[in-house]
């Protein structure tokens, strides 16, 4: 195990990835001598050379549509959009084109593509650099999205979304970049699907997705004080959804709070409460709690940004509330 | 390198084909229920086979909507693109996908989008994975005049021009995007006009010439080849039919413009050619007619003769790599 | 009354808006003398002229975005995209310039635009022209989603979107605009945010979205003859959605189907079903069961296509199933 | 119309006032922990002057990422600017929005679009809405030469072409986006040659000259206001700092670069013009300078006293028409 960064077990896997398969090439602004935007390919292109960190215009949807192009032809393109928020202008791209091409021909082509996209608010930039749109990409058939929380999922999920064969968005919450752990050395793989309880628990089941995994340990920290036994799950990855695991971990709690940092309303925690609630009902002693962003844009101001970002507290009141407490 | 008479009567035998194909669909349409809404490229012909006669077949085509000829000259079989145009299980995906998006993985054809303009960034993504593999290979792509407005137009021939990649835009100027026409929308003279602001060859020829077509777009090959780059070439030409088979085309233009066009049809002008030239009898002309009508034959009846795809497997292949309960 | 078809009872709301108010006007590719891809807008141009129904190039995302502009002018644009599969290459326009002006001007800016969209599958066009994207747009803030089934809806519904201040996405399923029903004469408007109980029932609620409200009514219909008494309720619009009233209608059934085109993992099902799931914990006697699109693109072959789409006897099934009889 | 003593003398003060804000921001931002990250327009300062200097207060401006001159000489006070990059509720939106998107519904702003090119068919739909209106109001558009790449530039362009509408688009070429270089994405000499594509007048200016932008944007404004139809004037300029305060924009460029461009520093260029020729003296340039840096000392005080919004505001205008819930 090796303590490190979110940003540099990123980094990690592409290099990992890069030096093993010499078709993996990395594509995005400012990736280059800059590093990216937030640092997370730094010396890639000294390493590698300008023909595996590809930088294109300013143009995300010529470039996405080039990555798929590219994936078709048995290339694997890792692709960076700066901020998830731009990727608006690309969609047409990655839903019409890299989710479909695998079923218009039947499964005789793939798309073996990866988008690493920045989400997330809470870096003072406003309404058009906060946004979480996991939910969109999850209700796409044909599109896998993941959504680490820890080094060394970042690092262990990154790698398989590059070896895996349909196209990938990979969203990485600014807030995590720095956020150190352990990670495991050597080879390190973690599976697409598969949720990970981050940490054991008897009386209340917090869902978690992405930075709000380490708010809900947090929170879970606190309410042990308090002799309220919390089990964090991280479903890592929304599509596909490991469905099981959640629905046993809600069964056996019977309480249960979402966390996500996306809006509320037709958010990811939408679908989990609809499978939870549906598959483990009967189980459940109080309805599900959904801890989310209000419904509106993200702020500038930090006072009001601050208001608007669902926080550890938020999911403190959550878990009381389904314990009956509050 | 000049086109030898065989190649012109190849040609001749693929706008022939396309023809006939397209015209049997127009036919059949309505009278056997075929699914697939027609768009059909009668009067366009020439561009799919000046375009793809003469390319490699390691090369790469992205097709536009109204492309029947380029699948026919790449190699997708007349049977295939009519059992695809039934829904077939021997057609586009086993059914999944309409014969005027289909594409063949073999054969080097990335299947169309619906979406007008969403394949260019695609085709200039395949060049970009030849110019990566270091190989010659080059991507053609067609599209039309209306998809000439779309962002992806200008974002994907900007970064073919900056990498300079080796692909090959072709655009079908068919003088109508649905039932708007070409002065709606192109405030300029020419398509090709738009090249210069990727710094690019912008080429306009007679898309009604095959054999124009074919010299322009193999001097734009040649180049992508050499590796120097993209190159833009502009085909007019006509639609001679509606949009669709849904649209009899005659609310937003007038009829004498059709006949005019008509007059200058790609077929004849090539059949004048070999036939004044004394390449091909009158005929041999039969012999191709009658040859090409036997094979559109034999494609309906494949078609009408195929099995339908088991309903069931509209459920798989979403995902190449299925996972976690995905198919 | 009078019985029309939902295309015609647009085409009345258009005209009855455009005539009451100048700053109204169409903006969408082939609207004019050709009359829309699905008819809709015939005659508009011939009586409007063409400064009030604009054809521009084909440029989806220039021409949303210059509808935002002109709306922030004082005008009220209505643009039509032929197909809302095509909507994907002007969402960053929808998502990042309409819906944000409001709060980015803290109020001090409106803009009203309506964009109508054709969507739903069963038209034998394949993956690009069958799609339903109304959970994408409900998921963002400072959107109004509005999903009609009936002429009168149609009508009521777009007259009072085209005067609302804010931008609405304006969903149209293809295969209703030949639906029939009665439309009242004179000035009709039907509010935003007030599902409607098209039909009362005792023992299951069904929650239908657009072209399954018809589907769910036939259900109905046969279930009735087995004696199941099925209440079926239309949110009528996602955003605002009427809360109140579909979990009143789950508290008094006790039972809940959930039916929709779009596929179903983070569908516009899985909101409602934890909105119910919540407000009506309790008084649910089984899961919630949804009806959907499998988590497939609509393929083009027509047994393939009409495999997947969801319909009456999908609802029929899954009511048994929420009676515990199947 | 050519510009008199007093214009020239107005928009000297203007490029001062301009230069003195964004320096003041740049030392303050982590002195003072300004939590608007800045992107400073250092050294393109005369191209925001020029082009709004002269227009009609109901002309409507949408800035670019970079164009502090802009808001200010539409009149966006320097108070409120300077609360706005504090987060304050004096500033823009109530503290909802930053100085450098921020829009004033009074002084014709258009709030601008962090994503990057977003802003040119709003801007293009705000001079459609002046046609439709049948007023002679005109719009002008700002954006970057890395924003002539994304797909909405075109878009945008050939709509406000096709309609002939009273749009003048404004490119501040400052040879950069982000880290990136010019010759790394524009295939090309100029942004203003994509012009041509769309069949509008592309001008190229000296983007430093403030006298040079306001001739050529002022021939296209009377140009747009008299029916003529759109204009692309691309303004040659450079980023004196990095892209942002939190890139020093060292890796990417030589020193030597950033050097040669400060010699032609655009507030310098016009104070020799107005003392060389006597227009003004040296001390009153001395006088405007103190002036204007007082101007920044109160906006500075202003926005430090400002209070913050409630939090709870951040609840609420998401919508305009609130109802079922929605706020
Ligand atoms: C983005 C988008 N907008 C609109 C349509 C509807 N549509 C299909 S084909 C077409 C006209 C395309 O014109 P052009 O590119 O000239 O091709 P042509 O049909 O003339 O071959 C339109 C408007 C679409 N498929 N995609
Ligand atoms: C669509 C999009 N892609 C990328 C970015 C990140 N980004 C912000 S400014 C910028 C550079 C823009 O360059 P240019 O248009 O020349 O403007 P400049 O910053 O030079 O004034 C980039 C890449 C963005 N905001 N939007
Ligand atoms: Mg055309
Ligand atoms: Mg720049």
């Amino acid at each position: 195990m090796t303590e490190m960064r979110v940003r540099v077990a990123i980094r990690e896997a592409l290099r990992e990835e890069m030096e093993r398969d010499d078709s993996v090439f990395l594509l995005g602004e400012d990736i280059g001598s800059f590093g990216g935007a937030f640092g997370v390919t730094k010396g890639l292109l000294e390493d590698f050379g300008p023909d595996r960190v590809i930088e294109p215009p300013l143009s995300e949807s010529g470039f996405i549509g080039s990555a798929v192009g590219a994936a078709m032809m048995g290339m694997r393109p890792i692709a960076e959009i700066m901020f998830v928020d731009f990727i608006t202008v690309a969609m047409d791209q990655i839903v019409n084109n890299a989710a479909k091409m695998s079923y218009m021909y039947d499964g005789e082509i793939s798309v073996p593509m990866v988008i690493r996209a920045p989400c997330g608010a809470g870096v003072r930039m406003g309404v058009h650099h906060s946004q979480s749109f996991e939910a969109w990409f999850a209700h796409v058939p044909g599109l896998k999205v993941v959504m680490p929380s820890t080094p060394a999922d970042a690092k262990g999920l990154l790698k398989t979304s590059v070896r895996d064969n349909d196209p990938v968005i990979f969203l990485e919450h600014k807030g995590n970049y720095h956020t150190k752990g352990p990670v495991p050395d050597g080879e390190h793989l973690v599976p697409l699907g598969k949720a990970d309880v981050k940490r054991e628990g008897r009386d209340v089941t917090v869902v978690a997705l992405g930075i709000m995994v380490g708010k809900a340990l947090a929170a879970a920290e606190q309410l042990q004080e308090e002799g309220i036994s919390v089990e964090v799950i991280d479903p890592r990855s929304l599509q596909p959804l490991d469905e099981e695991s959640l629905v046993a971990s809600a069964a056996k709690t019977g309480r249960v709070v979402i966390a996500h940092e996306a809006v509320g309303p037709y958010g990811p925690g939408a679908e989990i409460a609809a499978v939870i609630g549906n598959g483990a009902f009967g189980y459940l002693d109080r309805p599900i709690e959904r801890v989310a962003m209000p419904f509106v844009p993200v702020p500038f101001s930090p006072v009001l940004e601050d208001h608007v970002i669902p926080k550890e507290e938020h999911i403190i009141v959550a878990v009381k509330r389904v314990l009956g407490e509050a | 390198m000049p086109v030898s008479n065989e190649d012109l009567v190849a040609m001749y035998r693929w706008l022939t084909l396309t023809r006939h194909f397209e015209e049997r669909v127009c036919d059949l349409q309505f009278q056997r229920g075929i699914p697939e809404l027609q768009h059909a490229s009668i009067g366009q012909e020439a561009v799919g086979v000046g375009a793809c006669y003469g390319l490699r077949p390691d090369d790469v085509v992205t097709p536009s909507l109204r492309t029947r000829a380029a699948y026919l000259v790449k190699g997708i079989s007349p049977e295939r693109q009519m059992a695809a145009m039934y829904g077939k299980a021997t057609g586009a995906g086993r059914g999944k996908e309409t014969s005027h998006h289909m594409g063949d993985r073999e054969l080097g054809v990335v299947a169309g989008s619906g979406v007008v303009g969403g394949s260019i960034p695609v085709a200039v993504g395949v060049a970009l994975a030849f110019k990566l593999q270091d190989t010659d290979r080059v991507s053609v792509v067609f599209f039309g005049d209306g998809a000439s407005n779309r962002g992806d137009f200008h974002e994907a021939l900007n970064l073919a021009a900056v990498f300079r990649l080796p692909v090959v835009c072709v655009c079908e100027n068919n003088q109508y995007a649905q039932s708007m026409a070409i002065a709606q929308y192109l405030p300029i003279a020419n398509v090709a006009d738009r090249a210069a602001g990727y710094g690019m060859p912008g080429i306009v020829v007679d898309g009604n010439d095959v054999v124009a077509v074919h010299d322009a777009v193999q001097e734009a090959v040649a180049r992508a080849r050499a590796g120097d780059g993209p190159s833009l070439v502009e085909c007019k030409t006509y639609r001679w039919r509606g949009h669709s088979e849904r649209d009899a085309g005659e609310v937003y233009r007038a009829r004498e413009e059709v006949e005019e066009w008509k007059k200058l049809c790609p077929v004849e002008k090539l059949r004048e050619r070999l036939i004044s030239s004394g390449v091909i009898s009158q005929q041999q002309v039969e012999e191709i007619e009658a040859e090409v009508s036997q094979i559109v034959d034999r494609a309906v009846e494949f078609a009408e003769s195929s099995p339908f795809p088991d309903p069931e497997e509209a459920l798989l292949h979403a995902y190449a790599t299925p996972v976690g309960g995905l198919r």
